[in-house]
């Protein structure tokens, strides 16, 4: 059996042009990667959006994914949620467990 | 603008490129599904800031750089400057719209749109009318001065909205830096050098291919237009849909009276004049997503691509065209 | 059918577009990892549509609207009604297969393929035969009524599986505003607009590199293929893949039957036989995932595009033609 | 640090030709929005698939996630799983921490 | 309202030249499913990536997400840490409930 | 190697194709956001495969299959197996390397990159110099025998690293059977089939348009490269980047003392040359990927992408052009 560590995982939907400025974020804030999915449509309060057709960044959303130690969890959250206040996006977070606990 | 006029805009509104426009358009009300893959969309954009960068070049390595093109880039960057600035308050004094929205909305009139630009040099190459190569790197320098104005005119009147913690200097680099801009002057330099021999060769693509991709393009650019006045249409105001006509006649108008400055030949003048009216959809809505993130993006799209970029390309490039002509004269 | 149907179909065979077909099924086979990304695989259909649609719409504005094309097109709306409930009981007297299956395979050979359209004009002008461009609205029209027939039939007969909440008036809607239908029928449209000045400046992109651009369509095609081969081929009994090539041929003769009526020449008659022969496998199987969920895909995408399209591809467009020939005499 | 509330995150994997169908659904049931990815391979009971060479929407599938309140979720799954339950796909439910609660 | 069952979602963060060998393990471990998402760029301990630009498989990387009974997903874990063992990635694994139990 | 040389050199550098390059390196450097998207990448490199195996084909079907074909790929797979060789003890001579590393860093050495191929091609054109069309199929064979070296040379000198549960049969399998090969000898098989008259329709595709895809493809090259080199540099030791250099040379040098065996023309020589000199940066990175997990990208990738394939471009074209000449006489 494989030990299992328990962590965070913290999931961004966020808009594309500001994702240099999350990155940027999630590095001072000492996460040791996460890994970025391009959303293919979407719906919120602001409206519907569709990536396709477009030839810029605007009016496109990305998924972030970082796992954490739930230790530096807040302060992520709080670097995320200070950057995002004012850009549309979605902010979640839930237990996982790893395999590699040195890893985050 | 007599009959002359009317025959180049019939010319213009039934020519393939403003019918694949339509197309899209109402592809896009009717809810079809049909849709360019987000890459190709991408990939269509950076071929055309290729294929006129290359060109462009090609030109200037013809006649070799002259002051007339220091001149016109000069008052390119001025109008790109004033524009937003004329734009705003011309806005906030006939709509309701706040502070941040019209500087936002602004931002969009003093930058340019490259398709507008690609449509107005088919319609003279369609006439045989000859305009200067250094244009296109004229276009890329009025990108971006625009959006330093908006900024400025936001953190005065809208303080609350213009995050000033954001630096600028960052910013405006990005945003000089953008893809199409690069993808715009790298290839015009490589034009620039390797002149009318090194055009030979990629001719079959660059050339030959260009008003079939820009027809689907425009089929793209309608598509996503139609989109965009689906949802948009409830957040704007009479006034609002007024000055998306309005706004590019005023440029126009002010591009028409530095044209004497410029030395442009007729052709070069109805392009120059065309840039000023033209609207950005691409460059500068990004830019506006992170510098004025509570500005609508339904209100300034829906302008700049369900208004004016329609009204430019039907109407607007002969209008500009007669225009330049009297200012050239 | 002598020596001069073998001689076309060697012909037919040993084309690149049939051999890059090949290519692709065999690479699928192999389980090589060559593929197409599905945005340029979508792009490249849409391209075809765009294309084929222009072409079409300019010979239209050459000959001007004739009662021929309204004819033809109702010849063409009844077969593509008629076709499935043929074929849907030939496959219940032959086979075993559930009715939701049976239902969902006679949509696809009612409906039809544009790429086999597109491989039988490319065989006509290799031989430098002539035919009516209007064909290609007709193919649009032929697309959506069989989706209708094979509803009713599994509503009678597999009650349970063809949902009766699922109205089909918005279904039929959706699949008449497809991507596909719309882009062809546009483009049909803005060649007959535009006429052949129109087509001029955009001939390079959508005259000069269509061949081409089919081969590498056609390779996708034999991936995808390959790969549904490789999956579907345990679902399929021996009468059911007898169908995959009985029924094209049975559409064929029903079609050859209507040649007289519609008064179409050699070339025109020979790819309305092949579009009735053809059957879809983009269209329709979207639209059997939300009308009939229950019917399997890996019979009627193997079916539709592993054995009809293949046959079609090799044997079956000069088969047509040979057929058509004696209808129009 | 930021308050968290917890709510529900629906993912559905479906059959991207019925995705319009689901997204109406989900509008109907009230939610406040969701985000779509576009799926590039599986496979299931129902065999493998890729979206690697496809034309069309047929045989393609779609991941749409979907963050709800508790209180809410029953009826979204109830929802989802009529629709789908003749369609090809998979509904999992799980537990998040959200940072703006006023948003769902 | 529609009865949930718990089960595991696991989530491998992979290299995509090794993603036959991985979805070959998971056949192997008698997984009923899975479904794989295309990542669009990250940043791990080796540094960052992105697929942008890449005409070939190297460098970039892919999610396989699959659901899995809890009573074999130790052997899941297991056998996926075996594979990547050596390979770049993350795997992570929680809890969700899905609403068709027979089918996992 | 006097005038002549320095003039090709010159008008190498300054063509587009490698101007492009260096635009993509410069923005990637600058940090712009220009990208090229995933699937074009892929689609272009599909073109170039199919582009190149269809014409090479053409050639040998006018030629027919010779002796010479037979000996210059023997000659091909023996370079193949034996440069990773020399790399490697090059390599763990001069730097301090692990060998895990050095073996995969050799691997690419020993495989070959088609676009440096093509570029050597595109250079013979420019002189009006013919090469033997079957140099297409003696790429394609020499992609892989120098992964089995590798592996050999891993499994001697790392055996930890070098997995031997992996089995290196269905890896070679998976190696012959890629993308890019299947593509490159497939075309070559249909271009071989259907001769001169297959070509023609195609022609527009396939052969006129080849250049200005080339430069696109090498822009996004350029930003690969330049995105590496930004990672990458600081993994490098002055050893290993001169090793980026020197074994270009030598390969070439190893390749060109072959040359007199194969009985290849001038032109052919000076490929056949090139492709020894020149390393793979698409297959065998995916390749080791899996067979050597624990070798750093950022060193093969770097040298190979980053310091080689430029230094190819720019400078050693021409240089084996003029190795190649010596050999022959
Ligand atoms: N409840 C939700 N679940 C999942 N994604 C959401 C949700 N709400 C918003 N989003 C995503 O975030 C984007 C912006 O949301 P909003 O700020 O509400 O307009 C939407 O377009 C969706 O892509
Ligand atoms: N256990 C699973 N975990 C993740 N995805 C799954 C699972 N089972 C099925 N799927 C996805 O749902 C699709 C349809 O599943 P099925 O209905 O079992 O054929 C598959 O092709 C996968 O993409
Ligand atoms: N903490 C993390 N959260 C999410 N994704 C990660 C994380 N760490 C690594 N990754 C992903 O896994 C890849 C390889 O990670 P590494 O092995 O740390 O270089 C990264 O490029 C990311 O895409
Ligand atoms: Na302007
Ligand atoms: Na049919
Ligand atoms: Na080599």
């Amino acid at each position: 059996m494989v030990d299992m560590h328990p962590k965070k995982r913290v999931e961004i939907v966020m808009e594309a042009p500001a994702l240099h400025r999350l990155t940027d974020a999630l590095d001072k804030a000492g996460v040791t990667g996460y890994t970025i999915v391009s959303a293919l449509a979407g719906r919120g309060l602001s409206g519907a959006w569709s990536r396709e057709g477009l030839a810029g960044d605007a009016g496109r959303m990305v998924i972030v994914i970082c796992i954490v130690d739930a230790a530096r969890a807040d302060a992520v959250i709080a670097g995320v949620h200070k950057l995002l206040a004012r850009q549309i996006g979605v902010v979640t977070m839930s237990d996982v467990q790893v395999i590699r606990a040195d890893h985050f | 603008m007599t009959s002359g006029f009317f025959d180049l805009a019939m010319q213009n509104i039934l020519s393939p490129v403003v019918l694949f426009f339509v197309l899209g358009v109402g592809a896009a009300l009717a809810r079809s599904d049909l849709s360019i893959p987000e890459a190709i969309a991408k990939t269509l954009a950076l071929y055309l800031m290729m294929s006129i960068g290359f060109k462009g070049g090609v030109e200037v390595a013809k006649t070799g750089l002259t002051a007339q093109m220091v001149r016109t880039a000069a008052a390119g960057i001025a109008l790109s400057f004033a524009i937003p600035v004329v734009g705003f308050y011309l806005l906030r004094a006939i709509s309701r719209l706040p502070a941040v929205d019209a500087a936002a909305v602004a931002a969009h009139y003093g930058s340019i749109s490259i398709v507008t630009f690609v449509a107005a040099t088919e319609a003279l190459r369609g006439q045989g009318l000859p305009f200067e190569g250094h244009l296109v790197a004229v276009a890329a320098v009025m990108e971006t001065p625009a959006i330093l104005s908006a900024l400025v005119l936001a953190r005065r009147h809208a303080p609350s909205a213009a995050d000033t913690r954001e630096p600028i200097g960052p910013l405006l680099r990005e945003i000089g830096l953008n893809g199409s801009v690069v993808m715009l002057l790298g290839s015009f330099a490589i034009g620039w050098i390797t002149g009318p021999k090194g055009l030979e060769p990629v001719a079959p693509f660059l050339v030959d291919l260009f008003r079939g991709v820009l027809c689907l393009f425009l089929l793209d650019m309608g598509l996503v237009a139609g989109r965009g006045m689906r949802a948009g249409w409830k957040d704007l105001s009479a006034a609002t849909l007024g000055f998306g006509i309005a706004m590019p006649i005023l440029g126009a108008l002010l591009a028409a009276a530095l044209v004497p400055l410029t030395g442009l030949s007729a052709g070069g003048a109805a392009i120059f004049v065309t840039l000023a009216a033209s609207a950005s959809y691409i460059a500068v809505p990004a830019a506006m997503r992170i510098a004025l993130p509570e500005a609508r993006p339904s209100i300034y799209l829906t302008l700049s691509l369900g208004i004016t970029f329609p009204f430019n390309l039907a109407i607007g490039i002969p209008l500009y065209q007669a225009l330049a002509g009297f200012a050239v004269r």
